[in-house]
């Protein structure tokens, strides 16, 4: 009889299709082909994904130098190097229509849908200003008016409630698509697997997007999921599953507009996998990432950056030349410096708003 | 004027109310378990789903972690869900999302969202459901901000208070013990019957002692009063019907008259909010006590299944009088 | 757009499957065959397994008179029609050895695995001579000596206490296989599936029985399963799964003993879909089956009875009389009523046991 | 004779509790979230992955409901699983397994089961954590019977009442606040020293005024009584230790001594487990009592990020000289 704990040459089997799989940086699924940038509507768009991942990147930058000077606290959950797939399916989208939800790795969503960068610097800085007046954080950001509905803490709670967000609109006749992120690790929550079933039973819109950055914290995939194929998991529920790349942004937006005109037309859920990888450690305060990867390992998937790929293409194809590119870099990073700077001139909350926004229409006793 | 009234049982006061807020607001639908096809464990939905259809009266798996999250999504767009738990006690297992989300939503979004919506069920002991089943779960979500808790004891209450509990934007807890379904009273023949929370009622009133209760316990206190009237100890009834927003005033106004006070609740004994209600009578009327502030709870111990042993557990008529003539 | 609520072309096929399949009283699974009864080791087991069968007939049926009479109160469960699957799983076990854990639908097992029938009935009647002392009645029926682990209220609420029990049999070493069984409805149950990955990443010696009876309560399958194969349940763990007959006690001792004996040898998990069929109502409490079923389902339904086919094969293969079979059945009739009378006869729990066991060591505060 | 005893941090003292219990009994075995190859998030199981292996130290997938299921199952069978929640909060997904199943089995089983289990982890704000990570769980499992409660403050307490946890046969909550895991303090060096449950420790003693709490907020009234001292208020500080069960009578002597008394928590106020203590004193010290009862506790509001809100939020010590003052 084995020891306890999963077995050696399982575990050793099950990090070899993991690691054969998600370093392939051509997409993973059988239906996408190599994304073909003549395909796309219009190239120039290129442009703007690139201004929206190197913006991203510099702010989540900031982020973590913002932690360090302890401008920032709590818990903070940087998107870096996994841009490509939040871009990309964010474009499948329409604005101010589609309803977005995700865990706390929040930060890149609202940017992405239009909210003030500043609001979301002051949430995440805790100042009144914030887009939760400061009560959320850079776990709670939300932007309920565009359609972004947070920003979770619990690991997997919030699914439930992107099937919610989905049941909403087809209650009211809307046409609109939800978007529920989650990580590999909350892939194994047991109320996601109860939503997965309502989702089919009751035919809801909302596209489950599997964020498999390989670890769940310290815990690699094999270590927490019997079998690492995790779009596996919509099959008991005769859901539409695919494994995708989400390391190639060309790739990334062919498949969301496909499965999202997908869900939108047919009115039925979808679960995808999307491989990506999570450059930072799992957050700010997390400085022992040799404990769960080797710096190889790291080296290794620092080649497959949605960032440097992006490049790569836009300079293959002479969209953008070197110079711009870097002249966008600068750009971004002063603009995220100026977002900084204003953030941080902003107030903190008044003590006495910690009694606000409890109830809508009361406020709790005052005092300890 | 007095409006017309009608007798109804606190069951069918409760399903009138249901019913008129589903036709009133076309946002408001109701989600649980057996409530459709099967007309509902405790029969509260029953006839709901000819009337309304699968769209508006929904059947749900056995998921109470599951469907309530999909309410609470659903309420975070405007949306009025109505959800049954067929026991409180399975409730237990929808808690992170009761008390980790729906409760929180609207200060984690800095006000940005609400989540109008309404948990109900049966809650604390029917009649040998054992240990699992038994849990009375108001005194918990009492404790979390964000909630409002009420749990009326009288068919118009019933009526008036879940009418309120739809219509507020916050999350309401609707506490109904099963005991209190078949206790019938007048209900106003008003569809906008409501009883604002955080005001309780003095059902009988006395000079001695205050009786304090909620739900169920209303009644036990109602004919302990009436045993006790017998040997010339006239005590005042107060019904605390929410218990958040708690209405302190009118318990302490009538601790003030009678100088004693009796807490009475199903829950367990230990930790159950009848012991915050002690403690803050304690601290507020400290002055006008004149005998310690009792209370009289269920046992702490899981709910056996025996019935002579279920007995032993539930406060009845003849322990709230142990306790009154403790302090009297 | 479709209205909300299941499809009813989609319901309407996922009923047609369930009924095709569960209507096959052959068994569905493509390893089992057509039982033989040549192949059991010793065909005079069968008049055994016809006494149990009819014994636990009798007992349930005395049950639902006992609770109509109030001499058993609360939530009570009977498992008429569904005897064939617990006998025949039974059947594979090592009495004294393997453990088993079910739900609340639990008089079968203990008096299957030796316990004293009498002390099943005082509990289920609340006595203080219960195996339970009482405490637990019909829901929470209990012989841990035995190897009977209950015996539980909250749907799905056992199966990671399942997984547990396989846990420890792993962890001492000791060759115990684990029976789980659960309801269809508790197979939607999200810590159901977060047992089935943990059970696969540990590769725990436990066997998840989904009793798919059609029902959960007064919820059709296709009314709460999105998809009505529960087999398919364990593919995204990389379980062994599969769907079984659970009427015909030849094909179900031959899985039983196929798949038990796969298990404490490879140590992995399993999980099986069993097709029977609840006769009674969900409870005793639940006399309103026509909400939920005709009429005409229960009749054709019926003729599925496992106790039927059971004396069929009695009767074909010249094993046991009709006489012989009528003369069982009445001694069964009379040592039930001879266990409940005793059972009867018993004293209740005297008030102070109220305090008992709810701790090990230390009694709780007394009085209200 | 009075052991040996070696300066240690509560952490490190529950560390070494926690290592020589895996070394005393192979029964005990320890499961959690990334407390194995990722030393756990606090540190608590640092180096143990290494010592012990994969077989008693096992890193879960974050499925609390199910591997919590799993411990409760293992020790029906005799093991003795050692739970850690990566924080409490997190265990209101399990509350289920926890109060439904781990507290009765020994109930409903009529005796025929234990569950030698203890479930430990951080409780309480750590610092801008946000609403979904700061909870108070020990009022809750306190109000449950069946489960036990200790919430120790000191080093030695955390290392004497840890192991006798691991050796109690009933399931344990071993509440951890976050602001203890430094505080340093003298622990015997002694392998079977335990801390036997229902003991409340006096810290400090005092004439004046009762000051009762446990965890963190016993460190915090150690500063306000050293605080009230320089005005001539002497404190006596009550160090609960454990709340089931909960040791009365040092908390009644206490108060039949000083007349006064301030209950302190860190939990929302309204509802926790201070209330209970608050009653209890309220109603068996009624006639010992100067002045009213009164609690210092958590604000009612879900927990909010910015670090100058989380602090209105916590009792600290000008809130509990505030309440002293209120009543001397
Ligand atoms: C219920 C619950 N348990 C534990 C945690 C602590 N925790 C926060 S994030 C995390 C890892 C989640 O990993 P994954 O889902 O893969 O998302 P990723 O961080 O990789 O984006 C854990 C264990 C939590 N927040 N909630
Ligand atoms: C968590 C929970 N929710 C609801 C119930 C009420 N309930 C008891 S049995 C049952 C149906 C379960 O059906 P299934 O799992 O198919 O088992 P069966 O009764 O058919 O054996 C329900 C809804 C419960 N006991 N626990
Ligand atoms: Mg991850
Ligand atoms: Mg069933």
């Amino acid at each position: 009889m084995s020891e306890l704990g999963p077995d050696e040459a399982a575990r050793q089997k099950r990090k070899q299709i993991v690691w054969q799989l998600s370093g392939d940086h051509r997409g993973i699924n059988a239906v996408a082909k190599q994304a073909n940038i003549e395909q796309l509507e219009n190239p120039r768009d290129l442009e703007k994904f690139f201004r929206d991942m190197v913006f991203i990147r510099k702010f989540e930058e900031k982020c973590n130098v913002a932690y360090r000077l302890g401008k920032i606290g709590g818990y903070m959950h940087t998107y870096i190097g996994m841009e490509a797939t939040a871009i990309g399916w964010n474009a499948a989208l329409r604005p101010n229509w589609d309803y977005v939800i995700t865990a706390y790795r929040d930060h890149p969503q609202p940017l992405l849908m239009g909210s003030d960068p500043i609001a979301v610097m002051a949430e995440i800085m805790g100042r009144s200003g914030g887009l939760s007046r400061g009560k959320g954080g850079s776990m709670h950001v939300y932007d309920i008016e565009r359609g972004f509905f947070g920003g979770w803490g619990i690991v997997g709670g919030h699914t439930p409630l992107g099937g919610g967000l989905a049941f909403a609109a087809k209650y009211r006749k809307e046409d609109r698509v939800t978007l529920c992120y989650l990580g590999d690790g909350a892939a194994n929550a047991g109320v996601f697997f109860e939503t997965l079933n309502m989702a089919a039973l009751w035919d809801l819109p909302v596209i489950f997007i599997i964020e498999n950055n390989e670890f769940a914290m310290g815990t690699r995939l094999e270590y927490h999921a019997a079998d690492t194929e995790l779009w596996k998991r919509g099959a008991p529920f005769n859901i539409k599953s695919e494994r995708l790349d989400g390391m190639d942004l060309l790739t990334v937006l062919q498949d969301a507009k496909r499965i999202v005109d997908y869900v939108r037309t047919e009115q039925k859920p979808y679960l995808v996998e999307v491989m990506n990888y999570r450059f930072s450690g799992h957050g700010a305060a997390d400085n022992d990432r040799q404990l769960y990867r080797t710096k190889e390992e790291e080296e290794a998937n620092y080649k497959r950056d949605p960032l440097l790929r992006l490049k790569a293409v836009l300079r293959e194809r002479n969209i953008l030349s070197d110079e711009t590119m870097e002249a966008i870099e600068e750009e971004a990073e002063n603009r995220v410096e100026d977002i900084y700077e204003t953030a941080d001139a902003s107030p903190f909350p008044e003590p006495h708003e910690v009694y606000m926004n409890v109830y809508t229409d009361m406020e709790p006793e005052v005092g300890h | 004027m007095i409006a017309a009234t009608t007798e109804l049982s606190f069951r069918d006061a409760l399903r009138k109310a249901l019913t008129e807020e589903l036709e009133r607001d076309d946002n408001v639908f109701v989600m649980g378990e057996d409530i459709g096809r099967y007309q509902g464990t405790f029969r509260v939905t029953e006839g709901m789903l000819t009337k309304f259809g699968e769209r508006r009266i929904i059947d749900t798996p056995i998921v109470e972690p599951g469907f309530t999250g999909i309410a609470i999504g659903a309420a975070m767009t405007g949306l009025r869900p109505i959800v049954e738990m067929m026991t409180m006690s399975f409730s237990i297992l929808a808690l992170d999302q009761i008390m980790n989300h729906a409760a929180k939503i609207h200060y984690m979004t800095g006000g940005q969202a609400t989540v109008p919506m309404v948990i109900r069920g049966p809650s604390g002991a029917a009649k040998q459901l054992s240990a699992q089943h038994s849990h009375s779960m108001e005194g918990w979500y009492a404790h979390c901000p964000g909630l409002k808790v009420v749990a009326p004891a009288t068919a118009a209450d019933a009526y008036g208070m879940f009418k309120a509990s739809v219509r507020d934007d916050n999350p309401v807890i609707f506490v109904e013990n099963p005991g209190v379904y078949t206790i019938k009273g007048q209900v106003p023949d008003d569809v906008n019957y409501l009883v604002p929370f955080g005001k309780a009622a003095i059902l009988r009133e006395g000079k001695d002692v205050s009786l304090i209760g909620y739900s169920r316990m209303t009644h036990v206190n109602l004919a302990a009063a009436e045993e006790l009237a017998k040997d010339g100890i006239d005590c005042e009834v107060v019904d605390v019907r929410s218990l958040t927003p708690l209405d302190t005033e009118t318990i302490y106004e009538s601790v003030r008259k009678t100088h004693r006070a009796v807490v009475v609740y199903e829950d367990w004994k230990n930790g159950g909010y009848g012991g915050e209600i002690a403690a803050r009578i304690g601290e507020d009327c400290f002055d006008d006590l004149d005998a310690p502030v009792v209370r009289c709870g269920g046992l702490n111990v899981p709910m056996p299944y025996a019935r002579v042993l279920e007995l032993e557990c539930i406060p009845d008529v003849k322990d709230v009088i142990e306790k009154v003539r403790k302090i009297r």
